[in-house]
This record gives structure tokens, C-alpha cells and sequence, in this order.
């Protein structure tokens, strides 16, 4: 039912995309420290695979404990924020200004509260991921079908039926923007909340690769925070692909476009 | 036990401009009434009134004698445009009227959908109906829905001649099996007479009963009773009322 | 590079590129710029705040023509291929330590036994605390050490930290306007490996091959501002609190007082640096497999750009 | 036509808010630079008040100017991913990649390549800010009704046409949500931006305060920069309002819901 | 020029069962073809084949002697469901196909929202319209369009009989006017009989041409012919070719 994604061309764009950082980074011989290129990152990275794993996973895990922590709020306040219009004008302020509360403030706060974990880390997280999450679904609960609202209030759904049969149902394209733009972010917001003191973590790899100026390892470093992020949006891409697959059932086969 | 719905002096508007005026009304139980009247003169706008999603300006709507403007729930609606859910195939959209009223009855809508010759698209979606196959998903989601006042908007409209008449036909069957009340707005004159008891003609701007119009025959002759000298006299009859004057 | 361009008054335009936010390590510059010492120089300098990756690449890089850094950074960044050298020490000797509050009591490496480091989680702090304690003749398998990142010093000794590396001059006057007692453990006291230079002023190969002059000038106005700020601690802090109206005016005055005497120290003249330093460091490192590759301690720094050559 | 915004409950619980942190300092004692009172807070924003006009204007500008830029980068890339499989399957991952580039390895290309005026600055807001807008904007073009796009065909329009008539109005509500997350990151994006090395804005004002342990000053100016991200969310809000008042206009107003 | 649209042969499947199959028709300049057929037969598929936005299995569509099928824009088309947009008022919406064309024409837009009574709605939302009132803004819409051969899918059934005739009598004085060939899928003989000069009746599952039937009537002559036994017999063999055998 679902057309096989064809990745011919995708690996082809990447692979030129390398050579040509390749070629100018020799061309102009580019100070390693500067940008290194391709080749010299898949070296290190290739050199230094025995530490990676237990970085990559510390961050990962973080990551999506985060990612779901902020599904979960993100989906709470905005059903909260859409069943009552006194509480939107209410909170939705303080939403707002919870993404601009930078970590410098916040940092003695939750170490304070919650010491040295994963605790405090999860929640960055989560704080960075709720909110597209939250204005993406409220959005679409806003675009909902007038006419099939009409159809259910004179049909004599309740609420809660009228929520969960219509509403839900047909903001799941918007929900699913901002679940994919949360999942991109969700790795850097681990990468950045393990600036609040973590052991291992691609945050901290990058950071110590930094201050010994191992510009390679910061690539490295780099290349799997962007890999975990791709994943983690593909991932959700496919959930998006086959909770909505009645948009793309038939009828198109035989279109033109 | 008298009346099933009572309409009383209704008075409503969207903004300035009045929809409808003192408009009274009453359908008996099990009485079966069609409403006709000019395209956009308030048919459906009553509907939502009776369906409790506007309130009135000012008069009653009472179902079993209880006032029930603003309230919902009281009734089995199909409404004009199909409505149906685009990412619920037909079997799931027609168990949708079930699902709000909380008793699934699978086998009930099995059979629906095989009277109204939609078996076969059970597990499609709506987009991939024809239009008529769209508005007879949507009636007989309505005939799902256990709620003893039907109010039916245009159903058959989108029908060729052959699949209107077996519509109807079922339409009556039904009524007489199960106890249900209708309230039903056509455009065709001669649905109205083929299945009505009753038929209010109403004008426009605002809306108003101009004639209420009781049909003399037994339901179950009027098929073959058509085109007699008789019948087409009260067609005519209720087109001149239609015409402006 | 705007290092070239030269400003309507036929000022030479060059940037300096601190390490962190401004503080008392960088009066000498702000005294500087403010008594236009630079300006006799025929220098328009601009003073520029980095992010979080530092001065050394954007000194390098030619982007910036001056910076601050330290003396682990620029042996790290030398053995990384970054062409930098320092050119100055702004203060003489290493005036970090490990700080921990009075009730702790932890007044000399022996005590770290059995309390919790607050970190960064850099190889060289564990290191340290090594170095430190064995030279004290306690196990340092027995501090536990976490990672408390970016957070400062007072938040997390509220937690379960005992103990984490500040700079006296500023972390620890701080302490003191607080009215909360510190122990201090000085790395000088304990190691002369440890006693390094930090901060130091940099510029790059190329600067000093292609403009030896205006490095020239540079220091020249430079030495003269940290002259001043040794001779007039509180005008000097009132400058920098002026220039920089952003920092806590009473805690730049106290610090300044406490930093002042020290900038000079015990050596000839102000910025002098040693080989001996150089040396010690990057052996004390390289011993620790803390670097990796090669290091010239007598290409990392030069006194020729001192006034009188350092003489 | 539109509703007039009625402020009291919002005003009141902002202030119920405020007293309730007032109330907490007060009552558990917490220490300023740990987190200070409102009222002090409000002292110190008095006091400095001289000095943050500059800061203010000069984090404002920078990042008014980088959202406008990310607004176009974020249309035009939307647009043409939509109007391109090809460019959609070549681009969509490189675009997931740019946000997970960290300042840290960003920050000496930027500066190597533009020095240390305005533009990397500007350049690292765009970057934060074009991202929601393509992913809202790019799934709502997804979702145009299914029955329009048939009578557009039918009707041999072209595919411009289909796309100016129907495509974009009908992806302006996702648009907005795009557009309203990038407003909220703006103004975090141009204080991070400030660490490409800047001599005056909000965050310079933050790492100051926050370098020389004052926390009250911290706090004014995350005031500031959540007092910006709301105004700027708001002026979005109220366009979007105008923009779609069709979705608005009467028939809802005799509903009772 | 002896025909305007000629359909060869046609066979469609979305899927796997055939919906039309070897369907050949054709329309004559200046003609008016109805099409009458079951719910569900093709009808609408037919049209979607000829304004190009499906291609056919099998068969040919010409236009003026040269094949569309796959290419678009060559017709002036109104949808089964009204499909206004919804940010457009209705003077817009009227607008809309007159801007696909490139040649606007507002005094032309201002006539026909008055013959259709739609004037003191022209700048109302479509969802603030009747049913019926949406339907004759898309029919507007497609008269407004400038292209030769009309497709029209059920324009008037949502409409009240004097609508609907008022409608009937003005597309007739239209197509009196401007030369249009139209093309009209309907499921009321009458309105066949009453507009058109061929009527196709269609079968289902595949669809497939049953007859052919020229109306001997002229025209101008038709609204006051109906009813005579001569049109009721021909009625009722259309009626008849409908029914299942
Ligand atoms: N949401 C609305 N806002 C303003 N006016 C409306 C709204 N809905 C309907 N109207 C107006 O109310 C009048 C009656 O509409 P209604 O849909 O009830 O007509 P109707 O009798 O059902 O017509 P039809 O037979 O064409 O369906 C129309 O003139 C219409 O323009
Ligand atoms: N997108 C689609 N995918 C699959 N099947 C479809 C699709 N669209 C229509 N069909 C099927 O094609 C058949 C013909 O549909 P069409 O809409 O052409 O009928 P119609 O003759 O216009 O009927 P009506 O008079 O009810 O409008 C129907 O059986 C329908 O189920
Ligand atoms: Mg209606
Ligand atoms: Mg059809």
C-alpha cells in the first residue's frame, strides 16, 4: 500500500555532497582544525569507535526519555488549552515564555531541585520538545471540519466523543509537524542539557573534543547527534505515514501529477 | 403522548436579516412530515435549531412535550452534504451515529449497509464513492442511530430514479417495523407525496408555513397511485403554491 | 580581514578577542583602551566577547588579531596544529584553586578523601585532584567526582558537591562579599608543575611574521595598562566597571584590589614569561597522557614583543 | 468583526502568579542569586534602566532581522520541496541537519566567513528560525482537501495556479504555526547568537550578570527576552487572525458550545 | 467539425474491477447531451477522463478532432459536490474560473451572481450559504469559465422545483446566446428531457451506453409540452431502460 521509499538518489546527493567538502577542504587546504574533511572525521571516527556506543546511547537515552516526556505535556496542554478558552489565555503566556528561560537561569534551579541525574536533563528535554508539539496539535484542533463539527453537535456527541471522533482524528496531520520538528530537536536538547553535568553523552564528548581542540572529534561527535536526530524523524515520519494512510489510499494511483 | 416535536412561534436570524418567523409546527408520533420550500429559505437552519445548535431568538422547540432548544442529542440527523469522515472507511462512518450513542450493534450495520447496496465498499473510504454512494452512507448512518425523531435533510437528492425508489421503499419498510418519527426535507414534490402524512409548504424570507397539507392515501398504494388525475392535481396544487405570486 | 583596514583617523583597526566575559584579568586592556594607550599606539581596538569556543581558533583564523587564553590552551591548540603564541602572562602565577566552603573543612589535599568533586569532567581535573593528594599521601580513588557542567560554584555546593576549582580573584572574592567562609587549596602550593600561566594574551604565527610592529604597539599600550592597574587598583576598577557597566561594580573593586599586586608578582617586569613554565606544564601533561603529539615550549611563547624585550 | 481580547483574567493571574513567587522567596527565604523575588527583580529593572534600551534594541533587531530571513529561507524551501519529490527526498535530511549543527562547530566557520558584525548572527537566528516554518508549512500543503485540488485540475489550471489559489491559502494555517514557534525561538536565537562574540544585546547583559553572580540581573533579562518573544508571538497571532478571519466570521456566533 | 467530443472505446479501472468499459459517445457543436445512469455507475469518472486528471486504459477522447486525454484545461466544468473554496467569498469563488482562464470579466460576474439570486450574498462565505445556494455559486462558476464544452454534474439537484426551473430556462437562453456545447449528467429524466437534445442512458458495473435517444421536441417548446402522454411515454421508456432486466 505504501510506495517503497527509493533511496537511489538520496546516498547519490550525500556521496557528492562529501566529495565535494572533500575536494575544497584539499583545494584550498583547509586547516584540519578549521574543518576537517570527510575523510579525516571517518578516520577518527573509525579510530575511536570503542568509546562511541556508551556516548551515543547515554545521549540517545536521554533524548527520547525527553522526546516522550515532552510528547506526553505537549499533548496534555494543548487538549487543556483547547477544551478551555480561559485557560488558553491563561497559560498559553507562560508556555511562550518557557522556551525563552535560558539554561544559564535555569541550571542552578533543577540542580538545586533535582541534583545531578537524568532527572534534570529529561526535563530540559522535554521543556525544548512540548511546545511545537503543543502549537502544532492546537492549531489543528482549531482547523477542524465545520461541517463535521456541525454533523456531531446536531448527531449529539458529547465533548469528549466530539474530541476524541473528530477533533483528535483530524488534527493528527499538525500533531505530527510538531511531533517531527520535537524529534529533531530533542538531540540537541540533550546535547545542551548535559551541560548540566553528565558523565558521558555526546554533549560531553563534544565539549571536551572542543577544549582540546580536536575539531574532528567535534565533527564526529556532530555526525552521530545528526544521525540520531535523522532517525528518530524518519521514525516519526513512519508512524505519520501509516496513521494517515487513508490520505494516500487509491485514487491517486491512476492521477496524473 | 399528542405530539413527538412542537414547533412554536420560532423566530431566528443569523445577523439582522430575520431566517425565519413565527414559524409553528407539530409532528405526531410515527408520523412521517415533509417540510418543502425554496432553496435557502431556512430548512436546514430549522434543523439546527431542532438539533439544539442554535437558539432560537425567540419561540420553542419541544420534543415529548419537554423544551429542548439548546439541548442535543434528541435526534437521528442526516444531514445535507454527506459529512462523511474522510479517515473512517464507510462501515466505520455508518457505526459512527452507533458509537455516540453508546450501543454498537455490528450486525445492524452489516445489514444496512447491504439494503443500501454499499456491501461492497464496506472498507473504503469515502473519497472513493461516487456522490450518491456518499449520501446513501450517510443516510443510513442516520437509521443507525436509535433516537426515535429522524430528521432527514435532502436524503436521496444525489439518487438516479431506479435507487431513489428502492430508497423510499426501504424507508417506509423501516418505519414499519421500528417506531420512528420523521421529519424529512425534499425539493420533490412527488417524494413528498409518496411518503409523507404530512407536508408543510413554507416561503421564503423569512421562513413561514403557507400550507400544511395532509395527504389522503394509504402509504402502501401511493407507488402504484402516482400519476393518477388526482394525484397530479395536489402536485400541482402545492407547485402553484411555491410559485411567487 | 578588517585587521588591515585602516579607520578614518589613520587608526590601525584590530580586534581582541577575550576568553569569557570580562572581569579583572582584562583590566590592563579596558585600562588601555579607556586612557587611550591604544590610540597613542595608532590602534583602534575592538574588544570582543567569545562564545563558547574560545579566542584561540578565531586568533588563528586571522579573524581576530589578539585574544586571551591559558597556557593548557595554547599547549593544546599548538599541539593540534593551531598556530597560535602567547605573548604575555597576564598574571604571574597561577592563582586557581580548590575551593570548598568553610564548614567542609577540607584545608589541604587529605581531606578530599571521601567528599565529592564537582566538575567539568575534563581528564585534567582528575589529574589534579591525582597530583594533588598523592602528593599528600591520600588515595585519590577516594573522591567521587560528577559532573555539575556549567553551573557555578554557590549552586552547587547547595547540592551534594564539597568542593570544585575556582579562580580565587573572582569565585572567591565573590565568596567573600557573600560573607561565606572558603578553604582554598592553591595548586602553586602543592605542585610547581601546576604553576602555569593563565591567562596569557595570544596572536598567530602569521600576525607576528606579517605585522611584528603593530604586535609591537599592541603590547606596548597593553603593559602600560596593566602598569597602571597595578599602581591604581581602584581607578582601574572604576574604569573597568565603567567600560563594562554590566559587572558588579563592588565585586570588580574587591577583586581588583586582591588581583592587582598580583599580576606582576615576583617577576621583573609585567608579562614576562618562562620556558621553565612552558616546560613543566607540557611535560606534567604529556607524563599524564594528557597530550598526545609534539610540543616546542620555546616556539608556544615569546617575550621579544615586551617592552624593552622583556628586559 | 473580530473579538475583542478581554485581558483581566490573564492580568489578574499573571499577578496571582507573581505574588505566589514573591510569597515562596519570602517564605522559604531562597537566596537572590539562587532565585530573586519579583519585587526585586522589578528594582533592579528600574535601577538599570538606562542601560537596557541598547541591549534591547540591539537583541531585537538581530533577531527581527534573522527571523525575516529564516521566514523567506523557510517559505522558499517549503515551496520547493513541495513542488519537488526529488528536491524533497535530496534536501528534506540536510535540512534536519542544519539543526543539529552546534555553535560550537558553527561558530569559527561563521566567523571566519563573516567576522563579527551582524550577519553570522543573523545568520544563526535564520537557521533556527526557517526550520518550523518549512515542516508546518511543507505538511500543510499536504493536507489541501482533496475535492478542491480535482476541481482545480479540472478546471486546467496550471500548476502554479493550483499552487498560488488553493495550495497556499490552504496551508496558511500550518503556515502561522510554523511561523509563531520560529517568532518564540527568535529572540533565544539571537541571545545564543550573541556568543559569536557581540558588544551589546540581552544575552551579552545575561553572561555578564550571570559572570559576576547576579541573578537579578539574569532575570531582568530573561524579562526582557520573554516580554520580546511574547510581543512578537502576539503581532504573528493577531496576523493570523486577520489572515484567516474567513474561518472566524459569523455563523458562530448564535453556537453555543 | 462534425463533432466536438468524441469518446472511442473508453475503458477505466481505478482498481482492479472495471468501472467503464469500451464506451463510445460523441457531441455534436452547440449540442446538449445528457447522461443518465445508476448511483455509482461512472458518470463522474467519465468526466474526470475527459478534463484529463485520470488517463484511460484503453480508448480515446477527442476534442475538435484531437486527443485530451491527459491534458487539462479544455473544458468548463461544474464538480457533483459544490467545491467552493471556503477563504473565498462567493463573488471570488465565481471569480475563481475566470482567473484560471486569464481573462476577467467583473460585470460578466455581477450578472450571473444576480441571475442566480446570489447578489446579496456575493460577499458571504461559502459556508455561510445554503446547500442549494452553493450549488448555483458552482454553477455560476463554471458558466463564468469561458471554455466551449460545459461539464455539468447534477448542477440543479439541490434545488427546489422554481429554482430549479428558473435555473433550467436561464442555461437554455445561455446556451441561445454563446455557442456551448454542454455535456449534463443527471438523474431526472424530466430535466433531461426538458434541456437536452440527446440523452445517453448509461448502465453500471461496467458502464456502458444501453441507448441512445434523440428528443423530437423543439426547445423553445418543452416547459409547456411536459406532462402530455407522448413526453410520459417516452419518460417512462427511460424509465423502463433503467430498471434492472
Ligand atoms: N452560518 C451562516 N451565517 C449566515 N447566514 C447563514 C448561515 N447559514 C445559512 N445562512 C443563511 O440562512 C438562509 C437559510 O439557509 P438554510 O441552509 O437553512 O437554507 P435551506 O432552506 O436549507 O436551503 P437549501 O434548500 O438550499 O438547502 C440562507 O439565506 C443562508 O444564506
Ligand atoms: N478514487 C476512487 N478510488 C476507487 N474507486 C473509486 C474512486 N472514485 C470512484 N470510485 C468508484 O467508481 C465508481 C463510479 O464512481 P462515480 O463517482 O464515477 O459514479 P457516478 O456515476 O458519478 O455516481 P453518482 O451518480 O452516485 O454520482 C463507484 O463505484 C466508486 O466506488
Ligand atoms: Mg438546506
Ligand atoms: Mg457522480
Amino acid at each position: 500500500m505504501m510506495k517503497r521509499f527509493n533511496y537511489g538518489p538520496s546516498i547519490l546527493f550525500f556521496a557528492v555532497l562529501l566529495l565535494l567538502w572533500e575536494a575544497a577542504v584539499r583545494l584550498w587546504s583547509i586547516d584540519p582544525w578549521m574543518l576537517p574533511a570527510p575523510s579525516r572525521i571517518f578516520t577518527t571516527l573509525v579510530h575511536e569507535w570503542t568509546r562511541i556506543p556508551e556516548n551515543l546511547f547515554a545521549t540517545a537515552w536521554i533524548a527520547i526519555c525527553g522526546l516522550l516526556l515532552g510528547l506526553a505535556i505537549g499533548l496534555v496542554s494543548a487538549v487543556v488549552l483547547h477544551l478551555s478558552a480561559l485557560l488558553k489565555k491563561l497559560i498559553y503566556p507562560l508556555l511562550i515564555l518557557s522556551q525563552n528561560i535560558p539554561l544559564i537561569a535555569l541550571a542552578p534551579l533543577l540542580i538545586l531541585w533535582l541534583g545531578f541525574g537524568m532527572e534534570p536533563k529529561v526535563i530540559v528535554v522535554a521543556l525544548v520538545c512540548f511546545f511545537p508539539i503543543t502549537v502544532s496539535t492546537l492549531d489543528g484542533f482549531q482547523q477542524t471540519d465545520r461541517t463535521l463539527i456541525m454533523y456531531m453537535e446536531m448527531a449529539g456527541a458529547s465533548r469528549l466523543q466530539r474530541f476524541f471522533k473528530l477533533e483528535w482524528p483530524s488534527a493528527l496531520p499538525s500533531f505530527f509537524s510538531g511531533f517531527k520538528l520535537a524529534a529533531t530537536y530533542s538531540v540537541m536538547g540533550a546535547v545542551i542539557a548535559e551541560w548540566l553535568g553528565a558523565k558521558d553523552g555526546l554533549g560531553v564528548m563534544m565539549q571536551l573534543a572542543s577544549s582540546s581542540f580536536r575539531t574532528d572529534r567535534v565533527f564526529v561527535a556532530i555526525l552521530l547527534i545528526a544521525g540520531l536526530s535523522l532517525l528518530l524523524f524518519a521514525a516519526i515520519s513512519l508512524m505519520e505515514a501509516w496513521t494517515l494512510r487513508w490520505q494516500t489510499r487509491k485514487g491517486g494511483d491512476g492521477r496524473e501529477t | 403522548m399528542a405530539v413527538k416535536l412542537e414547533v412554536k412561534e420560532l423566530t431566528f436570524a443569523y445577523d439582522r436579516q430575520p431566517i425565519i418567523e413565527n414559524l409553528s409546527l407539530e409532528v405526531k408520533p410515527g408520523e412521517f412530515v415533509s417540510l418543502i420550500g425554496p432553496s435557502g429559505s431556512g430548512k436546514s437552519t430549522l434543523f439546527y435549531l431542532i438539533g439544539g445548535i442554535y437558539k432560537p431568538k425567540r419561540g420553542e422547540i419541544l420534543l415529548d412535550g419537554k423544551p429542548i432548544h439548546g439541548k442535543r442529542g434528541h435526534i437521528a440527523y442526516m444531514p445535507q452534504q454527506p459529512s462523511l469522515f474522510p479517515w473512517r472507511t464507510i462501515e466505520q462512518n455508518v457505526r459512527l451515529a452507533q458509537e455516540l450513542n453508546g450501543h454498537l450493534d455490528p450486525s445492524h450495520v452489516q445489514s444496512l449497509l447491504k439494503k443500501a447496496g454499499l456491501d461492497h465498499v464496506a472498507h473504503s473510504y469515502p473519497h472513493e464513492l461516487s456522490g450518491g454512494m456518499q449520501q446513501r452512507a450517510a443516510f443510513i448512518r442516520a437509521l443507525a442511530s436509535k433516537q426515535e425523531l429522524l430528521c432527514l435533510d435532502e436524503p436521496f437528492g444525489a439518487l438516479d430514479a431506479l435507487t431513489r425508489t428502492h430508497m423510499q421503499q426501504w424507508l417506509l419498510s423501516v418505519l414499519e417495523t421500528e417506531r420512528r418519527t420523521v421529519l424529512f426535507i425534499t425539493h420533490s414534490i412527488e417524494e413528498a407525496l409518496l411518503l409523507s402524512d404530512r407536508i408543510y409548504v413554507l416561503s421564503r424570507q423569512p421562513m413561514r408555513v403557507i400550507r400544511e397539507i395532509s395527504v389522503p392515501y394509504p402509504r402502501g398504494d401511493r407507488f402504484s397511485l402516482r400519476g393518477t388525475t388526482d394525484w397530479m392535481a395536489l402536485h400541482r396544487e402545492i407547485e402553484n403554491l411555491l410559485l411567487p405570486k | 580581514a578588517p585587521g588591515t583596514d585602516s579607520s578614518e583617523k589613520g587608526l590601525k583597526k584590530v580586534t581582541l578577542v577575550l576568553d569569557w566575559t570580562p572581569n579583572t584579568n582584562h583590566t590592563g586592556l579596558y585600562v588601555a583602551k579607556e586612557k587611550g594607550y591604544f590610540k597613542q599606539e595608532g590602534l583602534d581596538v575592538d574588544i570582543i566577547q567569545p562564545g563558547q569556543s574560545g579566542a584561540e581558533q578565531m586568533v588563528a583564523s586571522g579573524r581576530a588579531q589578539f585574544g586571551v587564553s591559558y597556557q593548557e590552551n595554547v599547549t593544546e591548540a599548538r599541539t593540534q596544529g593551531i598556530p597560535i603564541v602567547s605573548i604575555a602572562a597576564v598574571i604571574q602565577h597561577n592563582t586557581s584553586g580548590f575551593a570548598s566552603p568553610a564548614n567542609k573543612n577540607i584545608k589541604r589535599p587529605r581531606d578530599f578523601e571521601g567528599k565529592t568533586y564537582g566538575g567539568w569532567g575534563s581528564p585534567i581535573e582528575k589529574q589534579m585532584i591525582t597530583s594533588l593528594m598523592e602528593g599528600d599521601h591520600a588515595d585519590p580513588n577516594k573522591v567521587k567526582i560528577i559532573n555539575t557542567g556549567n553551573a557555578d560554584f554557590f549552586s552547587i555546593v547547595k547540592r551534594n558537591v564539597d568542593f570544585a576549582w575556582i579562580y580565587y580573584g573572582w569565585t572567591g572574592i565573590e565568596a567573600e562579599l557573600r560573607g561565606m567562609k572558603l578553604n582554598i587549596i592553591y595548586l602553586t602550593d602543592y605542585s610547581k608543575d601546576l604553576d602555569y600561566y593563565t591567562p596569557v594574551l595570544i596572536t598567530s604565527e602569521k600576525e607576528i611574521k606579517q605585522d611584528p610592529q603593530t604586535v609591537k604597539a599592541f603590547m606596548r599600550a597593553v603593559s602600560k595598562g596593566y602598569q597602571y592597574a597595578i599602581a591604581h587598583p581602584d581607578d582601574a576598577a572604576s574604569i573597568l566597571s565603567k567600560a563594562v557597566p554590566d559587572l558588579d561594580p563592588k565585586l570588580v573593586k574587591k577583586s581588583q584590589e586582591w588581583l592587582s599586586p598580583r599580576y606582576q608578582a615576583d617577576a621583573p617586569v609585567w608579562g614576562l614569561q618562562k620556558q621553565e613554565v612552558w616546560a613543566r606544564y607540557a611535560n606534567w601533561m604529556k607524563k599524564h597522557q594528557l597530550l598526545k603529539g609534539n610540543f616546542d615550549p620555546s616556539k608556544a611563547f615569546t617575550n621579544q614583543f615586551l617592552p624593552q624585550g622583556g628586559k
